[in-house]
């Protein structure tokens, strides 16, 4: 694609569309093939890939289970989505969009398939990379302002994953990840202790990945400063770091469970995470700002669950996780468009208007103009896209944001049987409930000054490659409402085998390299 | 550097001594000389003597540990030779610029 | 044709470096590095317009025998001056010499002489009235300088170069 | 020699730290460049520290106990690699930043003391 | 399947109204009506079946492993309210079509109404609680969007967003509910749930169970406290408050009351909440009702307070109590519902819904005012209309209570003042609007409407009349029905008669009846002076009082984030700095790691007084970054290079090597931006003040700490024994046999670990892109601009920008020597990066090195011959570079898949060539060759797009000035 | 005993290089002068590559070699573009 010259966008779109596409179609095979479809060969329906034909522990090996399945086809679908409304006009506002956007799918995709953690390392470098650059897109003084501090943030936090990871094999001798599960059972004394260290080390980088309070700071501004298809992406980079505590957590910890990284802080940062989140969002004003928040307090629900004992939360998480993706990611996309209808400053506007309102007492008028306005089908459009990704966000039925607030709540209630802190319980189900009402708030108020405020709306003009990428993650979410219990059935199944790392371990180091029969004729010296 | 006769080891085990001492002296020189012009030349010592010295310690050893001539340290003399003139060319134009610019400040006053 | 000429003794030089490198001398070396080198030396004058064309290969032999010998003395003197410190009593000083010779690369290696011989420092050169300047460490003996570099060194540069 | 690169890393480590603490851009790109070289030797280090055993290897005498732990060192490779090119961008941003906002402040604007 | 008609229908009709044009308004009302009419139909048709088995029950599976199915559940007590609801949904859409102007997009209406009839049949029909709750917050979702309809009006966006807000917030109280009786019964099938009735009532969580489940219903209900948010939502059209708001989705709440009542009731606690929610929203609301001055606000305060009355009834643990809370269901649609749409013709005819401006309507619309007058009776509660009989079953029940003095003197007190307030104010709202003189100043002159708008109402009317009188023939066997399905054998014995003698009930209606009249001839004069005024309680104003809560809570969250976060940089660095030390250090407090026999290397003093000069370097680095950046630089630069010497020392070559030849290119890249960072002037000659002294010791404090715990990290490490399996043994062992090269790292590099490295390229490559994007959107501070400028120029005028000169062969000034050199230096350069990359498999070297000297070269020729100079010659596209490694990587690293291996398997091929004899060729050397081309492109890319900023500024500078000087 | 001998020949001159980079540390470190500091820098990088070759001289390794052959080739392109910059006020012009 760099081979093309700046002229030749038509011809760049048609190279995106066909990688894109055939990601994604790679993504459905492989979620296919976990569920035991179309590879039947594959021990626990886990696929290892042995890069350089190299045996396991030593080379570096793709591992494709259902959990990497799983995130790789989120990654495809929000991805095309993006990319697709990208194509309407956001790839133009800058140089090198195409290129950047096709790397930090490879990012993604190579985070979620590496088997090896200094390969994961290399891939989230990868997917940042690229992310800095699509942050950076289009450039303006407050992007570049926000970037800066997003850089700063992440180049820290890769430094802290590579003392981690430094740590980890100077103890143990590894780097694969499955290897690694093996030798840190074997760890005691001071070495599991200085292993523990290094750990938390990791953890904290992945954390800071994953947005955890307090170290999220960077993400309000980033997001809500990033364009539009950017940020849409983005509502997975947060995920990313999720993806790496649930994977190493599920592999390093001698209990198993993804409760990781010393479970005692991963629920209360949780907590304190979906506690700032909902604060964030009530907050805000602006729409897109709401929207970062909204991405902080999914984290926060996700910690929070994780954090907690027994591996029963992990399906309903990871149901949740796919639901909040898609409609956060819907809603930067929408909130795109959407702001293109409201004229400069409508914003500050309608919330002088309220202030005024609340002044006046009954003496409205009874008798005010009873006719509706009729809505332009785009700002009906935008408007109902609007009120999914809100239902979506907060909880409410009948979308799977709703299957995904219950399954996480009905599960976190059933582990009050054995021996979860009932206050815990408690906690939960009320920071889940209170971050809901605090988005319908918050959302409603948005949404309503959005669309219902009559200030000079001025119908934007909506192209179809703009609407369709909305369509579809909307009904991506309406498809996992409506087949919630065949994806759930996926995730606990996930969700189990993340809760045995003993088959993850046995498939990658079980995988031999192929043998050729004619081995290359003995490999020479120099030339 | 085992095998080494000793009548080969003794002037080589000089010449490095020579090196180190000449290298030395010309780095002191970095702190003893006055004024920047002088502090220039100092350096010079270790990028000339000092390789030269090295370069020969090493083409000695090389040589009649494998029977053969061995020239390639040479070509760290040759590249030093060929880059010297660049930096100090553009430092001393620079300190002179500089010393310009404070002298005709000095005047305008 | 004749730029395959005009590049051979770039391609030459680079070849020997190539060997020296690799310390070899085999076959496949010399095939590879022949290739390398001829490749590089063709298209060195795209970026290289100015050309150098030797001769007196003799003389260039006993100018780098001065040189060392010349490196050597000022490296004692300059060591001395460096030891002694303030006591030493030396002047330093610039000095302005008239030149003669006009190719780029002489005047290159010029430099490179002067910068590479302790004491002395390249301090500018005007095209125009072809005057060196230089940084003398200790100016004690400003004509015996003066009569050092434009006999010892410019005069079988000149020859060497022009 | 463990406790002279232990002493160096702390150094070098504590400096960088220091200047991503401190507010101006310039200041935080070097101290990426310094928490870099500390970071590297540690990654290196952790391979423990072998004077003259290179990992090049004699085919005839590959006992992996007569040669410095490789594997570090192509971990340290790939990390300095992409310090290098991070470093590049940041270096391009804070640029950026500079020109937009009229300050070198990482906030792109001055706070009163 | 019936029962999954009754449910879709309306659904499918929502989705046809909403594909309807705007203007389809006889076809939208038909859809609604129509689809109203066949649930009705259908329901009936069920009535058999549920009269006969009593339950009727159709599951289809949704998320079995969470035990949520869709189960459609038609019991007595559901067939009631499906009737209800889709009667009333039939005669709400003739009205409606009559109500809503011409104007208005009535497809949107229908849509969202169909969804609420939808949903609401929903709710009633459901048979598993979380689909209960998915179709109970439908309805307050679409109840929102019917509020919100006239959108452009304030009171309807402020009623739409209170209603969704107190609904949606009770919604998620159930939601909590209804999980904890999952959890207690381990199903939320309503079968099992309500056979599981001890256990819930047993349970230690009952208590907070019912405070959730309360909230729920009470919120829906409006009940007091939440009760504000109806009066608000009577912003809506009036189709929506007569269908929504009296008779349907306020009901939900009771209707989950009575379905939950044998589960819940008979404990104190149902008493005091639920009964005493009711008690409270029962007086307050009439108190409320008999001073307003809108027209539905009486309607909605007295919705309040009926509501009330059922919940009292509700909480009062009587079964007979149930029966009449049940009846006065019923009741209540019917004679609201008829009130509201006389209310809304009146509202439609004459133009306003004032009290105080309407009079003597009577005359000009006689048929509205003859209904409207019926169904006020009814909802008085005068004899022979169905209000009166659920009346005396109320006051029945009030007297026949037992318990504590307070509740057996309170309630029936409090009963007959309820009572009189509505007979108050059903008087107010008939006399105001219809008798008195004829109202003269209004904005339309009323008359009735057409005959089809009046019909709903009538048949309502017709229903109030026709219970009144006949109680027992038309609603026994529907109660009984209704009761068997609650209760099932507890079902008491009750007679529904309009006549029970002269007994205590009646006395205390009489007395009702007298006292509101009373009440009524009382307030006339007040009711002048200060019209809609509720006194006592006018400053308890919900509304208010809600909106300086939601205020509250934007103001105090916005502060207390403002605490919580920091939008600054240095304060977060410093947050992530402590957590990481404060996680790493914790698992390290025990104690016990510290080496008691360390192993290592003898130290060398040189090495350590090499560090002390590079950790000065380091240290001095740090302090001067702030005003002397090209100090720092080098200082860095310094310690850099002592730490390549450290590689080599320790056994690392080709980290050396890269080492320095990144050290080189950063020098220059960091060079390269100063040119565009304007000298720091001092500040501040003063004394540094306090609070900066202290952040600067706290920062060092932090930075020293940090630096600990890497030298003790690191020291710890270093001395210990390494694992004894490292894979690394694996490496060195079959470099050479397997990997065929004797450079164990670059063979790791290029072949055991490629992928990190086709990574690690691919990074670089990103950078360059983005670092040549975000270059090209540039905009320097101004005054870097012209700074070289200034330095070229002499004293205090800048140099003017002059093009330089392409054909020069040399450049002039002080460059033309350097020139000569560095022009010979690029094929020697060239040589020497091949001689890196050729030899890197087993010897020191590789791609990446071979490709830095490459660069590096090019950089050097920029540096000698400045950018245009060396631009004019054709020379490499750097972006061609980067694209072209990448797929010469890639296509090495796939090429193998052609003979069948992996990805990234070495292939090699032996050439056998005359002279040379045989060629080793590997695919491992093509990939490092990917590698050397990327490294060569991204490198001169970034240099160049960097320095290339100059050029552009200068031109424009140039460009400025040429314009100026022609304009002069 | 040529070993020991040239051991320490070799130990002798390390140290003396390393006090070499120690005394041009110091003139980074003291300046004044932005020139004084460049020359420094290169004095380092000098010292460098010494201590490199007498370290492969003593572990008579040619791996060091390399390292000090790219310091003599590269080893001016820093100091250079130094001074160019302290000189013109870019590193790279037009
Ligand atoms: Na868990
Ligand atoms: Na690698």
């Amino acid at each position: 694609m760099l081979l093309t010259r700046d002229g030749q966008r038509r011809l760049r779109v048609t190279l995106g569309a066909v990688a894109l596409g055939l990601m994604a179609l790679s993504a459905l095979m492989l979620v296919r093939a976990t569920q035991g479809i179309g590879a039947p060969h594959w021990p626990d329906n886990i696929g290892v890939y042995l890069l350089g034909n190299w045996p396991a522990p030593f080379g570096i090996v793709l591992v494709a289970d259902r959990l990497s399945a799983l995130m790789l086809g989120l990654t495809a679908v929000l991805g095309l989505c993006a990319w697709i409304y990208a194509t309407a006009r956001w790839d133009r506002a800058g140089s090198h969009f195409h290129p950047l956007f096709l790397l930090i799918m490879m990012g993604l995709n190579g985070a979620f398939l590496a088997g090896d953690l200094f390969n994961l390392f290399v891939f989230f470098e990868i997917l940042l990379t690229a992310s800095y650059g699509l942050m950076l897109h289009g450039s303006g003084k407050r992007r570049v302002g926000a970037a800066l501090h997003y850089i700063a943030v992440n180049l820290i936090a890769s430094f802290l994953l590579l003392v981690a990871i430094a740590l980890i094999y100077g103890l143990t001798g590894t780097l694969n990840l499955a290897d690694l599960s093996v030798r840190a059972l074997a760890l005691h004394g001071a070495d599991r202790q200085l292993f523990d260290s290094a750990a938390a080390i990791l953890g904290v980088a992945f954390l800071i990945k994953a947005a955890a309070w307090p170290l999220n700071f960077w993400l309000p501004n980033t997001y809500s400063e990033a364009g539009a298809p950017v940020a849409a992406l983005f509502a997975i980079m947060t995920k990313v770091g999720i993806y790496a505590l649930l994977r190493i957590g599920s592999l390093l910890l001698p209990a198993g469970a993804p409760a990781a990284f010393g479970g005692a802080w991963m629920f209360p940062a949780g907590i304190a995470t979906l506690a700032f989140g909902t604060l964030g969002m009530l907050a805000s004003t602006q729409a897109r700002r709401i929207a970062a928040y909204a991405i902080i307090t999914s984290s926060g629900t996700l910690f929070a669950a994780l954090g907690m004992p027994g591996a029963t939360l992990t399906g309903p998480a990871l149901y949740y996780l796919l639901s909040s993706v898609l409609a956060l990611g819907a809603l930067f996309l929408l909130l795109e468009l959407t702001e293109r209808s409201q004229s400069f400053g409508s914003d500050v506007l309608a919330i002088t208007q309220e202030a005024f309102e609340s002044e006046d007492t009954d003496t409205a008028d009874l008798s005010g103009q009873a006719v509706g306005v009729p809505l332009p089908a785009t700002m009906a459009f935008l408007g109902l896209s609007f009120f999914a990704c809100s239902l979506l966000i907060i909880g409410l039925p009948p979308l799977s944001g709703f299957v995904a607030k219950f399954s996480l709540l009905s599960a976190a209630l059933r582990t009050a049987e054995y021996g979860a802190p009932t206050a815990n319980v408690w906690l939960l189900v009320a920071a889940m409930l209170i971050s809901g009402v605090a988005g319908l708030i918050a959302l409603g108020r948005c949404g309503v000054r959005l669309f219902w405020v009559p200030e000079d709306l001025h119908v934007p003009s909506l192209r179809l490659n703009e609407a369709i990428p909305i369509l579809v993650l909307l009904s991506a979410s309406i498809l996992l409402t409506a087949r919630a219990g065949s994806v759930m059935a996926y995730l606990e199944d996930t969700a189990w085998y993340l809760d045995q790392p003993g088959r993850y371990v046995e498939a990658v180091l079980g995988q031999d390299p192929h043998v050729f029969p004619a081995p290359a004729a003995g490999h020479g010296g120099p030339q | 550097m085992i095998g080494l006769p000793l009548w080969a080891a003794v002037p080589v085990a000089l010449l490095l001594v020579l090196a180190g001492i000449v290298t030395l002296t010309g780095s002191i020189g970095l702190l003893r000389l006055r004024s920047f012009h002088e502090r220039m030349h100092a350096p010079t010592m270790g990028m000339t003597m000092g390789v030269f010295c090295v370069a020969l310690a090493a083409t000695v050893i090389a040589s009649l540990l494998q029977h053969r001539p061995i020239v390639h340290e040479w070509l760290i003399c040759l590249f030093l030779f060929m880059t010297a003139p660049v930096t100090a060319i553009l430092l001393m134009q620079s300190a002179r610029r500089r010393q310009r610019k404070r002298t005709g400040a000095d005047e305008s006053k | 044709m004749r730029r395959l000429l005009q590049s051979l003794p770039l391609a030459c030089l680079l070849l020997v470096l190539w060997l020296v490198l690799n310390d070899s001398l085999s076959a496949g070396h010399l095939i590879l590095g022949a290739a390398i080198a001829l490749t590089l030396a063709l298209l060195a004058p795209v970026l290289r317009p100015v050309r150098a064309r030797l001769s007196h290969p003799l003389t260039a032999l006993r100018l780098a025998g001065h040189v060392a010998a010349d490196i050597a003395r000022s490296n004692r003197d300059v060591g001395r001056i460096i030891l002694r410190g303030p006591k030493a009593g030396t002047e330093p000083g610039f000095l302005d010499i008239q030149l003669r010779i006009r190719d780029p690369h002489g005047l290159a290696t010029l430099a490179c002489i002067i910068t590479f011989t302790p004491g002395t420092v390249w301090a500018g050169h005007d095209p125009e009235r072809n005057i060196l300047t230089l940084h003398v460490l200790d100016l004690s003996d400003p004509q015996g300088l003066t009569r050092i570099i434009q006999d010892r060194y410019e005069r079988p540069l000149m020859e060497i170069f022009e | 020699m463990e406790w002279i690169l232990a002493l160096a890393i702390g150094v070098l480590a504590s400096s960088g730290v220091w200047l991503l603490l401190r507010p101006r851009t310039f200041q935080f790109i070097m101290g990426l460049a310094l928490l870099g070289y500390a970071v590297n030797l540690f990654i290196f280090a952790m391979g423990r520290l072998r004077v003259d055993a290179p990992p090049v290897i004699d085919p005839a005498w590959a006992d992996p106990a007569s040669y410095a732990d490789p594997l570090p060192q192509a971990l340290v490779l790939t990390a300095i690699v992409i310090g290098f090119a991070t470093m590049a961008l940041f270096l391009v941003v804070l640029l950026a930043s500079r020109g937009l906002s009229d300050t070198d402040h990482v906030d792109g604007e001055e706070h009163r003391r | 399947m019936l029962l999954i008609l009754i449910l879709a229908i309306p659904f499918i009709g929502s989705l046809c109204a909403s594909l309807l044009p705007a203007t389809a308004r006889r076809a939208g009302a038909w859809l609604a009506g129509g689809s109203a009419l066949a649930c009705l139909i259908l329901t009936l048709l069920l009535t058999p079946e549920v009269a006969a088995s009593g339950v009727i029950k159709l599951s289809l599976p949704w998320i079995p492993t969470l035990g949520v199915d869709l189960t459609l559940r038609m019991d007595g007590y559901a067939w009631l309210f499906s009737v209800i609801v889709s009667a009333m949904g039939a005669l709400i859409a003739l009205y409606a079509h009559y109500y809503l102007s011409a104007r208005d997009p009535v497809p949107r209406f229908f849509t969202f109404l169909l969804s609420f009839m939808g949903a609401m049949l929903g709710v009633v029909l459901a048979g598993n609680l979380i689909q209960l709750l998915v179709f109970w917050e439908l309805t307050s979702l679409s109840s929102f969007m019917l509020i919100g309809y006239w959108h452009h009006r304030m009171d309807a966006r402020r009623g739409a967003r209170m209603a969704l807000l107190v609904t949606g917030t009770g919604g998620f109280c159930l939601l909590a509910s209804m999980l904890i009786i999952g959890h207690i019964v381990g199903s939320y099938d309503l079968d099992a749930v309500l056979a599981a009735a001890t256990a819930i009532r047993g349970h230690r969580w009952y208590p907070i169970l019912l405070v959730l489940l309360a909230l729920g219903a009470l919120t829906k209900s409006a009940q007091f406290p939440f009760h504000f948010w109806l009066p608000n939502a009577m912003a809506a059209p009036t189709p929506v408050s007569a269908y929504l708001h009296s008779a349907t989705m306020v009901k939900a709440g009771v209707f989950l009351l009575a379905r939950f009542w044998p589960i819940f009731s008979g404990t104190d606690w149902w008493t005091w909440i639920i009964g005493g929610a009711g008690l409270c929203s029962l007086l307050l609301g009439a108190y409320a009702a008999t001073f307003q001055r809108d027209m539905k606000g009486v309607l909605a305060y007295s919705t309040i307070s009926h509501l009330g009355l059922i919940t009292l009834l509700l909480g009062m643990n009587s079964r007979l109590a149930l029966v009449a809370a049940i009846f006065h269901i019923i009741n209540h649609a019917t004679f609201k519902a008829s009130l509201f749409m006389a209310a809304g013709i009146v509202d439609h005819e004459s133009g306003t819904r004032d009290l105080t401006r309407l009079s003597g309507l009577r005359t000009l619309m006689p048929l509205t005012a003859t209904l409207a007058m019926v169904s006020a009776a009814a909802m008085a509660g005068v004899p022979l209309l169905n209000g009166f009989i659920s009346k005396e079953m109320f006051f029945a029940e009030t007297v026949f209570i037992t318990g504590h003095w307070a509740s057996r003197w309170g309630l029936p007190i409090a009963a007959v003042v309820a009572g009189a307030l509505s007979v108050a104010y059903s008087l107010r709202f008939i006399l105001q609007v219809f008798f008195g003189p004829q109202a003269t100043d209004l904005p339309r002159t009323p008359h009735d409407p057409p005959r089809m708008m009046l019909i709903p109402c009538a048949v309502l009317v017709l229903f109030c009349l026709s219970v009144g009188i006949l109680p027992g023939l038309i609603l026994d066997p529907v109660l009984n029905m209704v009761m068997r399905a609650l209760l099932g054998d507890r079902t008491p014995v009750y007679d529904l008669q309009v006549w029970h003698g002269l007994n205590l009930p009646l006395l205390m209606s009489l007395v009702a009846m007298a006292a509101g009249i009373g009440l009524y001839l009382a307030l006339r004069e007040r009711d002048r002076r200060a019209p809609g005024q509720v006194p006592l309680i006018y400053r308890l104003d919900g509304r208010q009082s809600f909106e300086a809560l939601l205020e509250a809570i934007d103001a105090g969250s916005a502060a207390l984030l403002a605490r919580l976060q920091t939008q600054r940089l240095q304060p977060q660095v410093l947050l992530l700095v402590l957590s990481t030390g404060a996680v790493a250090l914790l698992p390290l407090l025990p104690g016990g790691w510290w080496p008691d026999h360390p192993t290592g290397t003898p130290a060398q003093w040189s090495f350590g007084l090499m560090w002390l000069a590079g950790g000065a370097c380091a240290v001095v680095a740090a302090y001067q970054a702030k005003y002397h950046r090209a100090a720092s630089l080098m200082l860095a630069g310094a310690a850099g290079l002592v730490t390549c010497v450290t590689f080599a020392w320790l056994s690392a070559p080709d980290l050396a090597l890269t080492q320095l030849t990144v050290e080189v290119v950063t020098t220059v890249l960091i060079l390269l931006g100063l040119r565009w960072l304007p000298p720091r002037i001092e500040e501040f000659p003063g004394p540094t003040p306090m609070t900066t002294r202290w952040r600067r010791l706290r920062d060092f404090l932090v930075a020293l700490a940090a630096g600990a715990t890497m030298t003790v990290l690191s020291y710890v490490m270093m001395t210990r024994l390494p694992a004894h399996d490292s894979i690394s043994a694996y490496f060195v062992q079959q470099a050479w046999p397997l990997g065929g090269g004797a450079n164990v790292v670059n063979v790791i590099l290029v072949d055991f670990r490629a992928f990190d490295t086709f990574g690690e390229i691919t990074v670089l490559g990103v950078v360059a892109l983005s670092v040549y994007a975000l270059l090209r959107r540039f905009r320097p501070p101004a005054e870097t601009i012209a700074a070289p400028l200034h330095h070229r120029g002499s004293g205090d005028t800048p140099a003017p920008f002059e093009e330089p000169d392409l054909h020069a062969p040399l450049p002039e000034g002080t460059m033309r020597v350097p020139a000569v050199l560095i022009r010979l230096l690029l094929p020697v350069s060239t040589l020497i990066s091949l001689y890196f990359l050729l030899r890197g498999h087993n010897l020191p070297g590789g791609g990446f090195i071979g490709g830095l000297i490459m660069a590096t070269g090019i950089i050097l020729q920029y540096m000698a011959g400045g950018i245009l100079w060396v631009e004019a010659r054709p020379l490499i596209r750097p972006q061609a570079w980067i694209a072209l490694g990448l797929m010469v990587a890639g296509a090495a690293a796939m090429a193998v898949w052609w003979v069948g291996k992996p990805l990234l398997a070495a292939h090699a091929v032996d050439l056998i060539l005359p002279l040379v004899g045989t060629v080793h060729l590997s695919s491992v050397l093509l990939f490092d060759l990917g590698v050397y081309m990327l490294v060569v492109g991204a490198t001169v890319l970034m240099i160049i797009a960097l320095a290339h900023q100059s050029l552009r500024f200068y031109r424009k500078l140039a460009e400025a000035a040429g314009a100026s000087s022609t304009e002069s | 005993m040529s070993a020991t001998i040239l051991h320490w020949a070799g130990g002798f001159a390390v140290l003396c290089f390393t006090l070499g980079l120690g005394c041009a540390a110091v003139r980074l470190i003291r300046g004044p002068g932005a020139e004084d500091r460049v020359l420094a820098l290169d004095t380092i990088y000098i010292n460098g590559m010494l201590i490199l070759l007498v370290l492969g001289l003593r572990f008579g390794a040619g791996l060091y070699f390399d390292v000090a052959l790219l310091i003599a080739l590269f080893g001016f392109v820093g100091s250079s573009a130094l001074a160019k910059f302290l000189l013109r006020g870019e590193v790279i012009e037009p």
